[in-house]
C-alpha cells in the first residue's frame, strides 16, 4: 500500500494501462504540455508521446466524435473532456452516437472508449464550471457511469473502464484530486457494477458517491458518538448498472433510506436510486425516504451562496435525525 | 481507364438505381416501416468514390446512405432484410434505413444526425495514423451538413493532425425542403477548404468518371501521407428528400431539366461511344441485377421477424450485471 | 368549440400570439415552405412572411444560440428543433446558457424563449429520431417544461409559453400531431404548473402526461369494466414546476400511486415523481410506487421490438392489478 | 483621428490594465474567490473596437472579459464588487470573474463555455435586423475558440442573413496551454472568412488606433447592411491563461520579447512623438484611474455579502409554483 491522491492514481492507472495496451491513447485540451488542468495526466506525454497523449483543438464535439471513430477501429480512446459542463457541447456524440452505435449496428459493432469528466464544485467557479450531470446519462442506455470517492477506487475504477469493452463515463470530482488515501501494490481492478459498503450500520443507510461519500462518514461518526445512532454508508462507485442488491440488502436491514449527492436533488440520481426502492422493496421502508442534494439553481459565484445550495455534513446529521422523528412508528406513536 | 472498372462503375451504379427504385415502390405500397431517403440521381458519387477505395478503407455514410454501403460491396439481401426490419437484417432490423453498418466493409454507419460523421471519420483517419496503416476513410455528407458544426471541428481537427480522410459533399442544392442558396454563405461548399489549408475540389458529380479520378487523387494524397481533401460533387436529388415528399419547394420543371443529367443514362451512352459495352451488355448487367434485387426481396421477405425480447441484445457487449427495466 | 388536431392548434395558437406581439417569430429549419415536418407551422410564412418565419442552416447549435440572443435583446424567440433528440446538438446553449444566463447575470437579462421540441416514438423513426428526453431538462436549474396531451393544451400551453419571459421546453409527442380534440373558441391560456385531473376515482392514481394520458385513460376504463377499480388519472401537462398539491392530493385518496411515461423508465421523470412522494407523503401510501417507461435500451428500428420495449395500454391494466395484489394490506393479510 | 479619441483610447486601456493589475495582486493575496484570466497585452483590443461603438450596440464577450466590459464602459466599482462576490457586483455575486454582464451597456455576458458566444451574437444582430434599429453586435473571441463548431455555424449564419455582427477575433497565440498553430489548420484565423464569404481583415492588435479603423470600418460595413466582418487581431497574452498558470508551455524568453511590444507603452510613445499628450497629462490619466481602483475596493470590501438565501433568487423572471428542492 502506498499513499497518493486520485490524481496520481488515475496516473498510475493511465500509465498501466497504456504499458499493457497498444491501443490505448489520451485526447483532450491541455493534457501533454500541462498534464491536464488538474494534474491528472502529469508526464503521462513524456512516457508516451505526443502521438499518444494528444492536445486537442477546442473541438469537444470533434473530439467525442474522433474518440469514437478510433474506437470502432480497433484503438481504446480515453477522452478528457476538460469539464463534465462541456460535455453540453458534444451531448449528441455521447448520447445519440456513442450511446447507440453497438445497438443501432445490431451488435457488429464496439465503442471500447472512456470519457473522463471531472465534476462538481471547486473554488467558485460557478454555474458553467460546476455541475454534476450523471443523472443525463443514467437516463441514456448504452453507458455505464463510474465515479471514485477515493484514491484505490480511483485507480481501480479506471483500469476497470479502460478494459470495459463498453463506453464508460468515467466522473471524478474536481474537490476530490488532491484528496490521498491508501492504494495497495500492484495490479487491481474495482469491477463495475460493484457498490461498496463502506461503514457498517444498523438504524441508517445512506447512499452516497464522490465526494459525498466523506461527508456521509463524517456525518454517521457524529451521528454514532452524539446520538447513538448507526448509519450504514454504500458508496455505489458504479451509477450504472447499480448494485440492486447491496442496496436493497441494507435497507432491508436498516428500515430507513437516504441518498446524497451533490448533484441537483430534483431529477437527480437519488430520486432513481428512491423510486427502485419504492417500487421494489417499498415494505421494508419503516419511514420517508429522503434525498439530499443541490438545490433547484445554477451553482452560483459567491462562495457564500455556492455553499448555501449544496449539501454539507450538518444537513446529513439533520436529516437522519429529522426522518428517525418522522418514522412509522413515531408517527403512529405520538 | 480500363474496361473492366469502367463496367464496374456502370454495374454499381445499376445496382444502387434498382434497389431504390424497388425500395421506393415496397414503402409506397407499406411494406416497409421508418422512412426513407432516396438516393436516386446521385450514384455516379458513390460509386465513383467507393470503387477507388480498398476493401480495408472506411466509410461514413448519412441519412440517404443506402448508395454509399452498396457501393462500398454491402449484400443486397441483407440490406433488404434490415429495410424490412427482418432479423438477418445488417443490424437485425434494430437499425433501419438511416443505420445501416457493415462492419466486414468498413462502413462505419449512416446516420440519423446530419453531420453525425464528420467527426467519426476523424477518428477512423487517426486509428490508421496510430496504428500506422495505409488506410483512409470517406466521409459522405450533404452540402446542408457542411453548415453544422461539426463539418468545421472535424475538418479542421483532420488537417491540423494531416489524418488520411476525404470529405465528399453531395452538393444536391437542397437540405430536405431548403435550398441550399439560401441557408449558406458560399456558392460552393468547396470554397470552405481554404479554411482548412486543404485543396477544394469540385466535381460533376453525375460523371462518374470525373468522380473516381478526383477521389483516387484525394485517396492518393492521404495515402502518402498528405492529409484531408474536400471533394464537392454537384448533383441534383431526383426523387423527393424522403418517399412521400409532397415536394412543394421545387418546380417539377426544374426536376424534369435536371433529370436529363441523369448519371446513368450518360454514362451509358459513353460506354456506347466509346465502344466499352453494347447494348446486349447493358441489358445483360441490368438483368443480372434485376436479378439480386428479386433474390434479395426473397430474402428478406422469407426472413423471420425479430422476437420482440431480441429488443434486449446488443446494446452492451458486457453485458453482466446489466438491467433493462 | 371546434374540432382539430394538435398541429391545428398550435398553429392557431403561433398565429394569435404573433399577430398579438410583433416581436414573437419563429426560427427553425424547414418551416417556411414547408410549413414543419408535421404540418405544425402549415402557412404560418405566408401570413408574417419569411422574415418572421425564418429557415434556418441545419445549425441547431447556433439555432439555439441565436435564439438566446434574440431573446435577450427585445425578441421572444419560437425555436424549432425539428426532433428533441437533435437538442442533443445544442446541449450547451439549451442547457449552459439558456437556462442559466438570467441566473448568472444577476436577474438583469430575461430570455423568454420557447423551444418546441417533438419527441416519442412514431413510423419506426429508430434510435436517433424517437426519444423523450425531459428527465434531462427537468434536472436543468432555469427551465421550465411543458407537455400537452390534446389539441385545447397544445393550444393554451403554447401560448402560455411564448408570453412566459422564461424559458420554456415544450415538448409535443410527434404521434399526437394528427390527435383530434375539441378546443374553446377564443383566447386562452393553459397556465403554466397546472396539471389536470383527467379521470376521477378512488383506488389508483396514475400520472401521467403526452402521449400517454390517452393510453392510461383507455386502461382506466378496462379496470373499471372489467374489475371494478377506479382510477384516478392525472394529466401533468408541466413538468417542471410540477403541480405538486394535486399529486399528494390524489395520493392521499387512492393510497396507490403508478407513474406512466413513454420515456425510458430508468432515470426518467417517474423517478423524480415516485421519490418525491416517497419523500414527502409516504405515509399515504398503501403499496408500492410503480413506474412504467420505456426499457432500457435505444429506440430499435423493427416496430416488433419498439412495441415490446413501450409501455402500451395492457402493460397499465396488468401493472395495476399486480400493484392491488401487492399492496400492504394484502401482503399483510396473505 | 481626433485628439479627444486618441486620448481616449489611452484612458481606456489604461483602465482596464490598472484595473487587471489590482485583480492579480488581490487574488494572488487570496482575497478572491474563484479563478481569474487576465487581459494584460491585449488592451489594444478592446478599447480600439468598443471606442468605435455605440452605447445602444451590443457586445458578446469571453472568459476573458475584463478588458472588453470595462471598454464598452462599465463601471470599475460593480466590476470589482462582483470579482469579491458581493451583492452589489453586477451579478450580485452570482456571476464572478467569467460571468460579467452590463445589460444596460449591452453586454450580453462574457461566458465560461468558450465560444459560447458566437450565436448569441448572431441572435442580437438578427433582433437589430427584425426590429429595424441600426445596432451592430461585436463578438470577442480567442483564437483557439475559432476551432469550435459554434464559430462555423454562427459565422455561416450572420454572413446568410446579412446580420449586423462583427466578429473580432483576439489571437494571442494559444488556447490555454496549447500553442494554437499545433491544433489549427491555418496561419491566420481570418484566412477562414472565405469559407463564410465574408471580408477577413488582419491588424496588428497591439495598435489600438489600426485595431480602432479596422472595427470602425467593420461597423460601418455592418450598419448599412452589407453583413459581418472578421477582423483577427494579432497580440499576445503577457500574463498566464489564469492568474496562478505555471506556464510551462512556453519560454520565459518569448513573453519578454512580446511584453516589448506592449500596446499601452507604445501608444504613448506614440502620442508623445505626435505631441498628442505630455508627460504630465499622461501621469495624470493614470493618476486618475488609480484613484477609480482604489475607490472600486473599497466600494467592494465595504459592500455586503449576499445572503445565503439570495442564491434562490433572480433565476426565474415568473416565480410563482417553483420550488428549488
Ligand atoms: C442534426 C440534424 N438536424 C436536422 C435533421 C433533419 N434532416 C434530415 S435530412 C436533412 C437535410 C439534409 O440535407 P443535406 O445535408 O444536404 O443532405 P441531403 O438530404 O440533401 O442528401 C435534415 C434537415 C437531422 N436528421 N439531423
Ligand atoms: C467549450 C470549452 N472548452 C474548453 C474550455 C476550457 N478553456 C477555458 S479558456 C480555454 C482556452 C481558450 O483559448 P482562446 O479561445 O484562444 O482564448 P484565450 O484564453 O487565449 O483568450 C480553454 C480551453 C472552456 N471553458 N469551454
Ligand atoms: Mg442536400
Ligand atoms: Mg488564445
Amino acid at each position: 500500500m502506498r499513499e497518493m491522491n486520485m490524481a496520481e492514481a488515475t496516473l498510475e492507472a493511465m500509465i498501466e494501462e497504456m504499458r499493457q495496451d497498444d491501443n490505448v491513447f489520451v485526447l483532450g485540451e491541455d493534457i501533454a504540455s500541462q498534464g491536464g488542468i488538474f494534474g491528472q495526466f502529469k508526464g503521462l506525454a513524456d512516457l508516451f508521446g505526443k502521438e499518444k497523449v494528444i492536445d486537442t483543438p477546442i473541438s469537444e464535439t470533434a473530439i467525442m466524435g474522433a474518440g469514437l471513430g478510433a474506437a470502432l477501429t480497433g484503438m481504446r480512446p480515453v477522452i478528457d473532456m476538460h469539464y463534465v459542463d462541456f460535455i453540453g457541447v458534444a451531448m449528441d456524440e455521447m448520447c445519440n452516437q456513442i450511446a447507440k452505435i453497438r445497438y443501432m449496428s445490431g451488435g457488429q459493432v464496439k465503442a471500447p472508449l472512456v470519457v473522463r469528466a471531472p465534476d462538481g464544485l471547486i473554488n467558485s467557479a460557478a454555474a458553467q464550471h460546476s455541475q454534476n450531470l450523471e443523472a443525463w446519462f443514467v437516463h441514456t442506455p448504452g453507458l455505464k457511469v463510474v465515479t471514485p470517492s477515493n484514491p484505490a477506487d480511483a485507480k481501480g475504477l479506471l483500469k476497470a473502464a479502460i478494459r470495459d469493452d463498453d463506453p464508460v463515463l468515467y466522473l471524478e470530482n474536481k474537490a476530490l484530486f488532491k484528496r490521498k488515501g491508501m492504494v495497495p501494490d500492484g495490479e487491481f481492478i474495482i469491477p463495475i457494477g460493484e457498490a461498496a459498503r463502506v461503514r457498517d450500520g444498523k438504524d441508517v443507510t445512506i447512499i452516497t458517491y464522490s465526494i459525498m461519500v466523506s461527508k456521509s462518514l463524517e456525518a454517521a461518526d457524529i451521528l454514532s458518538k452524539q446520538e447513538g445512532i448507526e448509519i450504514e454508508v454504500i458508496d455505489l462507485r458504479t451509477l450504472f448498472p447499480l448494485d440492486k442488491e447491496i442496496i436493497f440488502s441494507s435497507i432491508k436491514k436498516t428500515g430507513h433510506l437516504m441518498i446524497v449527492h451533490e448533484a441537483c436533488k430534483i431529477g437527480g440520481l437519488g430520486s432513481e436510486i428512491s423510486a427502485m426502492v419504492a417500487e421494489e422493496c417499498i415494505e421494508y421502508l419503516d419511514g420517508p425516504i429522503i434525498r439530499l442534494g443541490q438545490m433547484h439553481v445554477p451553482v452560483p459565484f459567491s462562495p457564500i451562496m455556492e455553499k448555501y445550495i449544496t449539501p454539507n455534513v450538518n444537513d446529513i446529521v439533520n436529516g437522519v435525525k429529522k426522518m428517525l422523528i418522522n418514522s412509522f412508528e413515531n408517527i403512529i406513536t405520538t | 481507364m480500363d474496361q473492366h472498372l469502367k463496367r464496374n462503375l456502370l454495374k454499381t451504379m445499376v445496382r444502387i438505381r434498382l434497389f431504390e427504385e424497388k425500395v421506393e415502390e415496397l414503402f409506397l405500397s407499406g411494406v416497409l416501416p421508418g422512412f426513407v431517403h432516396l438516393y436516386i440521381g446521385e450514384e455516379a458519387i458513390a460509386s465513383g468514390v467507393c470503387s477507388a477505395l480498398k476493401k480495408s478503407d472506411y466509410i461514413t455514410s448519412t441519412h440517404r446512405g443506402h448508395g454509399h454501403v452498396l457501393a462500398k460491396g454491402a449484400r443486397m439481401d441483407r440490406m433488404m432484410a434490415e429495410l424490412y426490419g427482418k432479423k438477418t437484417g445488417y443490424c437485425k432490423g434494430k437499425g433501419g434505413s438511416m443505420h445501416i453498418f457493415d462492419f466486414n466493409l468498413g462502413v462505419l454507419g449512416a446516420n440519423g444526425v446530419v453531420g453525425g460523421g464528420f467527426p467519426i471519420a476523424v477518428g477512423a483517419g487517426l486509428s490508421a495514423k496510430l496504428k500506422r496503416t495505409d488506410e483512409v476513410c470517406v466521409c459522405f455528407f450533404g452540402d446542408g451538413s457542411s453548415n453544422r458544426g461539426t463539418f468545421h471541428e472535424s475538418l479542421n481537427m483532420a488537417a491540423a493532425w494531416n489524418l488520411p480522410v476525404i470529405y465528399v459533399c453531395e452538393n444536391n442544392r437542397y437540405a430536405a425542403t431548403t435550398p441550399t442558396h439560401t441557408t449558406t454563405s458560399v456558392n460552393n461548399i468547396a470554397d470552405r477548404a481554404t479554411g482548412y489549408g486543404i485543396p477544394g475540389v469540385i466535381v460533376d458529380g453525375n460523371n462518374v468518371e470525373e468522380v473516381y479520378s478526383a477521389a483516387k487523387n484525394a485517396i492518393e494524397r492521404a495515402r502518402n501521407g498528405e492529409g484531408p481533401t474536400l471533394i464537392e460533387c454537384k448533383t441534383y436529388r431526383i426523387k423527393g428528400h424522403f418517399v412521400g415528399d409532397p415536394e412543394r419547394y421545387r418546380s417539377k420543371d426544374e426536376v424534369k431539366e435536371m433529370k436529363a443529367l441523369d448519371p446513368i443514362e450518360r454514362y451509358i451512352k459513353g460506354l456506347f461511344d466509346e465502344n466499352v459495352c453494347t447494348i446486349e451488355e447493358v441489358e445483360e448487367i441490368y438483368q443480372g441485377i434485376r436479378n439480386e434485387v428479386i433474390i434479395a426481396i426473397k430474402f428478406a421477405e422469407g426472413s423471420p421477424n425479430p422476437e420482440p425480447e431480441d429488443a434486449l441484445t446488443d446494446l452492451y457487449v458486457m453485458e453482466e450485471g446489466i438491467y433493462y427495466a
